[in-house]
């Protein structure tokens, strides 16, 4: 067993009476494949929002490489190495696809409060933002601005942009929502060939994609862990089949 | 770009310059002229109705006015435009001016070019001594409201409530008058100085209401501020109570007045000039006035640039048709003129203008508001700085 | 290339406008300071995205430091100015903390009614700013010690030139570094911008103190060159219209800047030097005319942008 | 007993401000559209009130409807012909476009009725004073509060009560999805324009009395109408009502009880008030 990279310690989020997140202890280990499912409503995006700063928790602690986050602010996340993708593409629509891209390697490597230095002299950066568009395969788009690139090449950009942080851990809120099956497959093996070094938890409905990339499945269950295991094991469990894959959980 | 914006300024330039011969008298005169000032409207006036009588040469040199607007008390713009039009036009003179810091500002370019200047208003205390070449031929706060304090004084009030626009001038118009009125040895209930963005004045007259004055001094010269303080005081029927209200002149301008109802009969003020002062000069002036500007009634604003006009006319004079600053100054700090206003000399210390101050009822007379004369105060100082 | 040949052009034109028209250097140079205005404002509303209505605070402070220093014995301009910057960057710490959260209408009327407040603070301050009066007495020291402010204007002019440039030079430094691509980042995406690990509020605060200094200079040089500062510096009525210079010249361009002074500035000039009175009328119809034909400015049309519509 | 005659002066001041602002924070919410020069509707129906009663001899109680109709005929032919086109462009170009009209109306309006100051002259029965519990107020001031609270229930049903109204507030909470409806959000723009400027027409009229009129009425007031609909949050009538009623009682009542403190109060409760309500009292998150 790898060391333990992210825990979560009875996290719990309510929206007024509502308690979309309700004691969640989770830990991700370094260099985690792991897949959040869970029916619509389940709380998936909400926890995912959680870990990554977006929304501040009602109760419980998270802690990341051993440094408690719970109430760090998103940029102090990101750069303790815990980084996420967004459902609905969010992307910074003036920009060019390798602009943004270099954005996130300057934020990284600490450069963006750099006022009165030339970007374009900052080759390294830019090189950088090449060989990750080239490894999402938008090598070709570079230096378009991101307004006009189809969706599904909008999707890949927005790994890229996670990627850029150099994260230990990647949240991938349904990378594949939006595009056709047959390309989000094509995205899925772009993810899975990513380093061993950055974990991955991905959010995902399409179940063929999740037993093929997951190592290992947490099923949220009205705001709380209803169980956690291998595929074959998720598979195997009666309750899970009924209560979740039984009713078609895909959408 | 670049290019057709020059052709613009050039096409400005040479519109201006056509109508100016080389001996021509140019007055480059620096005014509010848009928006809902209507200053330098009533200086323009005031300069054709001295046309009208006294004709628009002097000394054999036709007298020429450049207008120039100066919509805000905004020094750098007041700057520029005496700049150019001292070195782009060659005015011979300098004018105008309704704000205090544009009047600083031209001052400067009058200071640095040596072009005398005449102030027709900018009633702010002691801003002519840095500027050698500068004389004023309006009043300032001060002067008009020392008076006032003391007449009040004197016919009786004991206790009296100011209530000023919260600015430079109001605050001027606040300290002579407390300063007066308290060495004539009245007693002050309170003072409120206003915002000038101020509109609604119910709650300060509650607040006069309150402290059981005796009358009030009030000194908001802008129109809004002016009527709806007379009207709100009124309304709350103060005067029937016995509370006396007393103005500085600049609150009853006809403007004003021309919005307000019989209700507002039997206000006191006190002011260098009223259209209704009683003398040919006035009589002469008021028809001429009313002749150029399309039967207006003339205000003190157009009476200091009637006035300027005849300063700048007698200097031209003397020196045979030339306008040296040194020697203008020199003839303006000595000079007697027999205005509209009534007799007006100079202070030759500190320049500044010496007059009557006259304590006016507001009557209607012809149909019309106006401010009459019942008593004079003879060659009234400026003591605003001491 | 073609931008370092548009950089060029935008700092040599002044130059050529004071050859061409020697007798108006006084307007020229308040173009300058206006231009300059400008371009600390499209740091802010073109890059970052931050609409402001308050901008003339900054200016304000810098025109009242530089006066102040001056009326109280230390009348060097050049130092007068670098103080007049730094104390109009500090005021923009706490404009900035406090708007970097708001949507685009509150923070127009925050930075509206923080101007207001500073506006009221000098007209109720009388003893040490002249209230409306204005404050008087300012004594500016000759330029390096050797060359006195003169009438023409001419060195009022050399020196708004300089400090126009260093101050576009300055802006063109931002947007093109690192910093300044985070602030256009902020401005598409904020909520993303803190997502790829963007101190969101920071950079927003470091956008307004570096605006707020450059316009601090500005107001410094009007200030000097003009020698009395009245409250019309700090006044809505001026943030007003640099805003609207800004966009009739173009936003998101620094060039528009100067442009939009250039011609907003020209054309008022001319139109009421025609009619005083009526000049308000003309130069409606001119922005009218300018929102329906160049709807991003004059820049917009002479060198459309990447990236679609502008916000 | 002065605290209820404060209160009531407030209540008349905060009535003009909503009466002016309503139509404002409904083009703000409906289309986002950033109409500085709203002011310049009340202008026409001040200067249209005006102009009636001086030259024309009409009635002040008839010119009042008038100058209602006058703006709101003003407002459609400026929306038909102006407006409409530049409700997709940004929100600078807007300002570019309804600053050149605050511009052409302030010279229209020294050009057509002079610079100075607008006088009127209300009717005898609207001057003086009457006494309301125990406390002095105006009866030009009561007139107001009592004419506004009757618009205010006419505006109010309008939106609860009306097919009109639904479809005005399902298009102010999500257009998209009023146009998938089918509504037809041009055509309600059209009429909320029309009447938004008919209603500032309205208040203009009656301002003539209390705010006064003059060619640079909508620059010197736009802080305020802006104010009170970002406050209290554009797109509803119930928040501008409520920030019109702090901003109206808490402004007066500071010149009444702390005259020193000027207009700072005003300003500084304005920057709190957004600071701690950035979408404005009844605004939502956009």
């Amino acid at each position: 067993m790898s060391p333990t990279l992210l825990e979560t310690k009875r996290l719990s989020k309510c929206f007024g009476v509502l308690r979309a997140v309700d004691d969640v202890s989770i830990t991700i280990p370094e260099g985690a494949r792991y897949a959040l499912i869970g029916p619509n409503g389940a709380g998936k995006t909400t926890l995912v929002s959680m870990l990554s700063g977006a929304l501040s928790s009602t109760s419980g602690d998270i802690t990341f490489a051993g440094v408690d986050l719970t109430s760090a602010p998103m940029h102090i996340r990101v750069r303790h190495g815990l980084a996420r993708t967004y459902q609905i593409t969010s992307l910074f629509p003036r920009l060019t696809v390798r602009e943004q891209v270099a954005l996130a390697v300057f934020e990284r490597d600490g450069m963006g409060w750099k006022w009165l230095a030339p970007r374009n002299r900052m080759t390294a950066q830019y090189e950088e933002a090449s060989c990750l568009l080239d490894l999402v395969k938008l090598g070709a788009d570079a230096d378009l601005p991101v307004g006009g690139l189809p969706y599904g090449k909008q999707r890949l950009l927005e790994i890229a942009l996670g990627l850029a942080a150099r994260p230990r851990l990647l949240l991938l809120d349904e990378p594949a929502a939006g595009i056709p099956s047959t390309q989000s497959a094509e995205l899925f093996e772009v993810i899975d060939a990513l380093p061993a070094s950055t974990a991955i938890l991905f959010i995902e409905h399409d179940m063929d994609l999740v037993f093929r990339f997951a190592k290992k499945i947490i099923v949220l269950m009205n705001g709380q862990v209803f169980m956690e295991g291998t595929p074959s094991e998720i598979a195997g469990n009666a309750s899970v089949r009924q209560i979740y894959l039984g009713e078609g959980g895909h959408d | 770009m670049q290019a057709s914006f020059r052709t613009v300024v050039c096409l400005a330039a040479v519109l201006t310059a056509v109508a100016a011969r080389a001996d021509d008298l140019k007055i480059g005169l620096i005014a509010p002229f848009s928006g809902s000032e209507t200053a330098g409207l009533e200086m323009d006036n005031g300069i054709k109705a001295f046309f009208k009588l006294h004709g628009d040469v002097v000394a054999g040199r036709k007298v020429i006015v450049i207008s120039r607007d100066a919509p805000t008390p905004a020094p750098d713009v007041a700057r520029r435009l005496a700049q150019e039009l001292v070195t782009r036009d060659k005015v011979d003179v300098l004018a105008g001016h309704l704000f205090t810091p544009t009047a600083i500002a031209a001052g400067q370019v009058s200071t640095q070019s040596k072009t005398p200047m005449l102030i027709m208003n900018a009633a702010t205390s002691g801003i002519l001594a840095k500027f050698p070449y500068t004389a004023r031929a309006s009043f300032t706060v001060a002067q008009t409201t020392a008076p006032l304090a003391r007449w009040v004084a004197k016919n009786g009030m004991k206790r009296v409530f100011t209530i000023v626009a919260d600015y430079a001038p109001g605050i001027d118009s606040e300290n002579a008058f407390q300063r007066e009125f308290v060495e004539a040895g009245g007693t002050m209930t309170g003072s409120i100085r206003v915002p000038l963005d101020t509109i609604d004045f119910a709650s300060y007259i509650r607040r006069i209401q309150d402290s059981e004055t005796g009358g009030v001094f009030a000194f908001l010269p802008a129109p809004d501020q002016a009527k709806n303080f007379i009207k709100a005081f009124r309304d709350a029927g103060l005067d029937k109570k016995g509370v006396k209200l007393v103005v500085e002149g600049g609150m009853l301008q006809p403007q004003i007045t021309a919005t307000l109802d019989d209700d507002a009969i039997g206000i006191i003020s006190s002011q260098h000039y009223s259209e209704d002062h009683q003398s040919q000069e006035n009589m002469a002036f008021v028809e001429a006035y009313k002749s150029v500007s399309g039967n207006r009634i003339p205000t003190y604003i157009s009476v200091g640039a009637f006035d300027a006009m005849n300063m700048l006319y007698k200097a031209v004079e003397a020196q045979a048709g030339k306008l040296d600053p040194v020697k203008s100054v020199e003839i303006w700090r000595n000079m007697k003129l027999e205005s509209p206003r009534g007799p007006v000399s100079f202070d030759p210390q500190t320049r500044d203008i010496v007059q009557n101050i006259y304590i006016r009822r507001l009557e209607r007379k012809n149909g019309i508001l106006t401010n009459v004369e019942f008593e004079t105060y003879d060659a009234v100082k400026d003591n605003g700085k001491q | 290339m073609t931008r370092r040949l548009a950089a060029a052009a935008c700092i040599l034109a002044p130059l050529c406008y004071a050859i061409a028209l020697p007798d108006y250097l006084v307007f020229g140079s308040q173009i300058l300071v206006m231009a300059l205005l400008a371009i600390s404002l499209d740091l802010l509303v073109g890059y970052a995205g931050i609409a402001t209505l308050g901008h003339a605070a900054f200016f304000g402070a810098g025109a009242y430091v530089a006066g102040l220093l001056s009326v109280h014995g230390w009348g060097e301009p050049l130092t007068g100015v670098l103080v007049a910057a730094c104390a109009a960057g500090a005021l923009g710490i706490p404009i900035g903390l406090l708007t970097a959260r708001s949507g685009t209408l509150a923070r127009l009327m925050i930075t509206l009614g923080i101007a207001v407040l500073l506006y009221e603070t000098a007209n109720r301050a009388a003893g040490i700013t002249g209230g409306a009066d204005g404050l008087q007495g300012m004594e500016v020291w000759p330029l390096l010690g050797v060359f006195d402010f003169d009438l023409a204007g001419k060195i009022g002019f050399a020196y708004a030139w300089c400090t126009f440039v260093l101050g576009f030079i300055l802006a063109r430094f931002v947007v093109k570094s690192p910093f300044g691509l985070s602030l256009e980042a902020i401005r598409d995406n904020p909520l993303r911008a803190a997502g790829i690990g963007i101190p969101v509020k920071g950079r927003l605060t470091a956008a307004f103190v570096i605006s707020a200094a450059i316009a601090g200079a500005a107001g410094a040089v009007l200030a000097q060159t003009t020698q009395v500062v009245a409250l019309n510096v700090l006044s809505v009525q001026l943030s007003a219209d640099v805003l609207v210079i800004l966009i009739f010249g173009g936003i998101g361009r620094i060039y528009g800047g100067l442009i939009g002074a250039a011609l907003y500035m020209g054309a008022h000039h001319w139109m009421s030097g025609l009619s005083p009175v009526y000049w308000q009328f003309w130069l409606g119809l001119v922005l009218i005319a300018c929102a329906f034909l160049a709807p991003s400015g004059i820049m917009g049309l002479m060198a459309p942008r990447a990236g679609g519509r502008d916000t | 007993m002065q605290f209820i005659g404060v209160l009531l002066d407030g209540i008349a001041y905060a009535s003009l401000l909503f009466i002016i602002s309503a139509g404002l924070s409904i083009t703000m919410g409906l289309m986002q559209f950033a109409n500085l020069a709203h002011g310049a509707f009340a202008m026409v129906g001040g200067y249209a009130c005006v102009y009636g009663m001086n030259a024309l001899g009409i009635p002040y109680l008839a010119m009042l409807p008038l100058a209602f109709l006058i703006a709101g005929v003003f407002g459609l032919v400026l929306e038909l012909a102006l407006y409409r086109r530049l409700y997709e462009a940004s929100h600078l170009t807007q300002v570019l476009f309804t600053v050149g009209v605050l511009n052409v109306s302030a010279a229209s309006a020294v050009f057509l009725f002079g610079a100075g100051s607008q006088p009127i002259h209300l009717p005898p029965y609207l001057q003086g004073q009457i006494s309301f519990l125990d406390a002095n107020i105006s009866t030009f001031r009561l007139f107001t509060v009592v004419l506004v609270v009757a618009m205010a229930v006419v505006l109010a049903s309008i939106v609860q009560l009306t097919r009109f109204g639904a479809q005005l507030r399902c298009a102010v909470d999500n257009r998209r999805a009023a146009i998938g409806m089918g509504i037809n959000v041009d055509r309600l723009m059209t009429i909320a324009f029309t009447f938004g400027s008919a209603l500032a027409g309205l208040g203009g009229a009656l301002g003539v009395q209390l705010l006064g009129l003059d060619p640079s009425f909508a620059f010197k007031y736009l802080v305020y109408f802006l104010l009170v609909v970002v406050v209290g949050g554009a797109g509803s009538f119930v928040g501008p009502l409520l920030a019109a009623l702090i901003v109206g009682i808490l402004d007066t009542a500071s010149r009444y009880y702390a005259p020193e403190t000027g207009s700072f109060t005003l300003y500084l409760l304005m920057v709190a008030l957004l600071v701690m309500f950035p979408n404005g009292l009844y605004g939502r998150a956009r």
